[in-house]
């Protein structure tokens, strides 16, 4: 089992003639997922990589009933409106790649999508993969196998960096799940954390943070209050990294005191999760906490 | 981006929220000239964006416009924590009864703007937080409908004040959010927020923080985007790059956020000091990492370049071609240490090899090596 | 309340929204000074409230300033459906490739705005709606978000356009929903919208109804809130009073719209006819009833006065001094039926019966009283 | 059993201290109602008929946490704001009798309140009684009686009129939902239905409509597509009522060719609803109805 995006997940691409956008249809198409559709206003009736693409999404859902997963490509300055066309489609999970969104608009769209029961991944994220069934992103496909531990982070190559340290020493994921790097995600860590309570296929949860806000010390909060059943071992980067700079995401700053990485460790620490020093070690505390 | 306080005071003055008259002026004869106009005590405040200028020397009372004349002379030129002072600000002295906090931020934790209040204002927020939290309310704002008057009485009634001083500070909570939701804010800060002796409010300090994200809606302030960076920052920015500039020796340049605080990390662990925050993005090519190779190289304290890539959209020969590319045109020579994983991996490694460049393909061993040639802390 | 075509036109162009240029005047040489400054062929057009004026004579073309004048003749002063025309607009008269239909109206069953848009306009929308519905279509759109975009170009898309004219089909919606929105619009309305041979769009003729309940933001136009009343709707609504004319010779006074209404519905299921709907509202003191009563006894169509009270807040006694304040101060006698029932029911009983007037406990009976009072139709 | 308000109903009354707030307050006390508390922006302290004042509803809801309605008699310039400050506050239940609320005011709180589970009676409209538990509204309380037929009213007066006939004739009612006579009533008569389906104190359902909108063929719709297994009688108001005329009430309005009261009539006598022609024929249509 997985969570999020599976064999039945079915894809329309939110601006599928751009660059970003026809360059991952054609990744994803090529690692299996099911694209059925394509979004560009005004480029109703053309192609990309065999796929049809509509002048907007109500059309594309209109013509194929089973799209339930929109992934965004589209600028920053559209991409607003193309998450609220996608809640209004009635779509079930919205997958936001755009990165440089206003926070004012996110933290909208974001609430919006919540009062509608719509699920959003990101925005400035990498995407979802369950490997070898379905690929709704742009993280390269090779360094996942399929698996029972599940991944969840705010960060897109350093991902890949673990899933592939993981993969190496045989243990593979059910799902990872790039929640982004802007301060106002659509989906937490606790949020993802109880997705994988509830999967049947994940026997332990690798959560990968970093400096800026307190989601990190959030989940801690949830998964001793919660009593978390299964294991959870953490990496949080931004240790060396100093107050008040943004360090490339636009969520990872700390600020007005709150955000540090050290603190975060500490906090995941004394609630039971392994925190590794190097991202090399996670395999082998996974493999520590799965012996148990 | 942060703005100069005389900024944040002009959009305040727009926006309805009484600040005490105020001149900013580049040099002492003209702030003495503006003493003089706004007449009284004056106060000269050194118009930087570093915080804690007022115990590095940087605002000072007046008496008289001699006195602010050699004040922003004193100020002017100088440096407060590094941050050179090109304006001052020459302000009517405010009579202070008591000094309030009022403030509109964004909680990351529950996606919403949030009205602080506090009738303890002056001292930093932080630690007001941390020694008086009861002395902090809280008002969390449903973004979709945005204030309603009802939080700004909640939030005014909090400050403790007269009758008539509650119906300003209602007033001022409602422009103030005005004010952050105009300029998309990530924070919109009066502190403090004076009460004086006849029953006025004034925004004595005024601090915005807008979103990068959204600079672009605001074309006065967008063209200034590197007003806060240090050199090598502001020219990476130019160039598109996340770049942050820290204490160490060694130079990190990687593809993504999260691998490159890692990399940093990673180095730090491993004994060594990490010179900066430098990544590149995804699907650089060649002459963006050469640009990007050739900040490290004219950077005086990097002594070692660290090059950890993670080919996914990223091309290992790309990356390759740009600093093969950079060392020839810049002459420069440091030593590098480059890890290159992924995708066209074996093109990248040929092509660093014909330079004689050795490729290490795990993350710590290369890391380690980094440190083995800038020296353990 | 509704605007005459030349104050929403007004709206639409300070909204980006492009109509014909215009004049209005109120006097025939006006209207050909006019015709003369825009020159070429014009539209005349009566500045009346009522639906229909284009079939009632109401809108003209003319081919030169002359037949502009004597158009304008013809209409200023006369009546259009009971309506005096006061002011004609002389507008530019365009050419006209296809009618197209654009408006955002509040639909009351989903409690949302919606847009609504039609390839076919220039007709009446509630005669396509039954014809070919197939021809309009409807967007809903969250109060909490307003329009976005998408909506524009979904409405703008099946209007059927050409590349170039569908951008400023997708503006036409965005500027109509800011006007419905910043004027808190229960219409806002563009039909026909016109198709020029040049591709662009012209809002021909211009509809809006605000929203009586929020009249009070928009003082450019409260003051004139009962415009589209007769005169004693207007004398009534001035007194706060509810009051519409009908045909019938039953004047009916009462508390509460829905008794009201069941009032008027009562005497008219009994065989008789309604001459009004009035309601006194809740609470009603003596001196409203008085005005009241007063109104219906000045009428000339009412002969027979039906009051009926059911008394909760309003009080029996209160009602019944009224009634015969009104009565002694007018001196008119006209037949009254009363039944009142509630709060104060023995006062108000004896008050009237002190003045000879009889109270029918009742609702059916006192109906049935007033039928035979007045005749049966 | 009743809906909407019982025994268990804890009130906090907004506008106290206005003349409509604390005569109606007076009124509610002694027929019975809990009110616990009373707010008025800058009255806090002070008593109206010994129910103390609050600044907020915040502060009222900390000291009575108990509260779970409130009834609103703020003028309508500020009636939306004490509407938002009850939706945050955490109440079940608003009932806005105020009249004159700008209707874009009001689309907008409704659906605020629906996305916050929150239930609006009104705007516009007398209240809800359930007749010897409990009076939330400005109706005389001694025209009601206890019994088993609930009433849902888009009027006043007509259902005082209506329900004292039913009295008189010796049928009490469950509970008497006036919902109001605005154009967007946050409760419908679909929605009352609902409540009443559900409420084992209700045997039979009286609906009074009138002109404007379409809200009692969308119940006749409702009636026979949800097989709605309670007899429904009613009595629409208006078949004299002129088209383009507001009737009083901001919501009774035949406009674009909508909301007739012949045509209203005639749905529901089609999906099997007994219509009065004249309000006095409620009862016997009641008697009717329910002996079967």
């Amino acid at each position: 089992m997985t969570v999020l995006v599976n064999s039945e997940t079915r894809v329309v691409v939110q601006g599928i003639t751009g660059r970003e956008g026809s360059f991952h249809t054609r990744a994803m198409l090529s690692y299996g997922t099911k694209i059925l559709a394509g979004v560009t206003p005004g480029k109703g009736g053309a192609t990309v990589e065999g796929v049809p693409v509509y002048d907007n999404v109500m059309e594309a859902v209109r013509k194929h009933p089973e799209l339930n997963t929109s992934i965004i490509f589209v600028p920053s300055r559209f991409a607003s409106d193309a998450v609220y066309e996608a809640i209004d489609a009635g779509l079930d999970l919205i997958v936001v790649i755009t990165e440089g969104i206003p926070v004012h608009e996110t933290m909208k769209f974001v609430r919006y999508a919540k009062i509608n029961g719509v699920t959003i991944i990101g925005p400035n994220c990498p995407g979802v993969i369950s490997p070898g069934e379905s690929k709704v992103g742009i993280m390269p496909g090779h360094v996942f196998s399929k698996g029972r531990v599940g991944i969840v982070s705010r960060s897109g190559t350093l991902t890949y960096e673990i899933a592939y340290a993981m993969t190496k020493a045989g243990i593979g994921q059910s799902t990872c799940i790039g929640i982004g790097g802007d301060p106002v995600p659509g989906t937490s860590f606790i949020d993802a954390l109880e997705m994988f309570r509830e999967d049947d296929g994940t026997d332990a949860v690798v959560l990968i943070g970093e400096i800026g806000g307190d989601m990190e010390e959030r989940a801690a909060r949830y998964i001793v209050e919660q009593g978390y059943e299964k294991p959870v071992v953490a990496y949080v980067a931004g240790r060396t990294a100093p107050p008040g700079k943004r360090m490339g995401h636009a969520g990872a700053i700390i600020s007005m005191g709150v955000g540090d990485a050290a603190s975060k460790i500490k906090v995941l620490r004394e609630v039971g999760v392994e925190v590794a020093e190097l991202p090399s070690q996670i395999p082998s505390l996974l493999m520590k906490v799965l012996k148990k | 981006m942060k703005l100069y306080e005389y900024e944040a005071k002009n959009i305040f003055s727009q926006f309805g929220i009484s600040v005490p008259r105020f001149k900013v002026v580049s040099t002492p004869e003209e702030a003495r000239l503006a003493a003089e106009e706004i007449g009284g005590r004056v106060v000269v405040k050194a118009q930087v964006l570093v915080a804690g200028r007022g115990k590095a020397g940087g605002v000072k009372l007046a008496d008289t416009p001699e006195e602010a004349y050699s004040y922003a002379k004193q100020m002017l030129g100088s440096e407060i924590k590094g941050e050179r002072v090109g304006k001052v600000m020459i302000t009517k002295a405010v009579d202070i009864e008591r000094e309030l906090y009022l403030s509109i931020i964004i909680d990351r934790s529950i996606g919403a703007p949030v009205i602080l209040a506090s009738p303890e204002g002056g001292v930093d927020i932080e630690e007001l937080a941390r020694t008086r939290p009861e002395k902090i309310l809280k008002i969390v704002v449903d973004p979709l409908i945005g204030i309603r008057d009802y939080h700004a009485r909640q939030a005014a009634k909090f400050l403790e004040l007269s009758e008539q001083t509650l119906r300003k500070a209602q007033e001022a909570t409602i422009n103030l959010y005005r004010v952050f939701e105009y300029y998309s804010c990530e924070l919109a800060e009066i502190n403090p927020l004076a009460l004086t002796p006849d029953g006025g409010l004034e925004a004595v300090d005024a601090k915005i923080i807008l979103d990068d994200n959204a600079l672009y809606k605001y074309p006065e302030f967008s063209s200034d985007f590197t007003r806060d960076l240090s050199y090598y920052e502001a020219e990476a920015k130019k160039m598109n790059f996340s770049y942050v500039e820290l204490d160490g020796n060694i130079g990190i340049l990687c593809n993504g956020a999260g691998l490159t605080m890692a990399t940093m990390d990673s180095v730090y662990v491993l004994g060594g000091r990490p010179a900066n925050f430098l990544d590149i993005g995804g699907g650089a090519r060649a002459d963006l990492v050469e640009r990007a190779v050739t900040l490290l190289l004219q950077h005086p304290k990097t002594e070692v370049i660290f090059i950890n890539i993670l080919g996914g959209i990223t091309r290992c020969d790309e990356v390759a071609n740009g600093i093969v590319g950079a060392l020839k045109k810049t002459g420069v020579s440091k030593k590098i240490v480059v890890r290159l994983k992924g995708t066209n991996e074996e093109e990248g490694r040929k092509i660093l090899e014909e330079n004689k460049i050795y490729v290490i393909e795990e993350m710590d061993e290369a890391a380690g090596k980094a440190v083995e040639l800038g020296g353990r802390r």
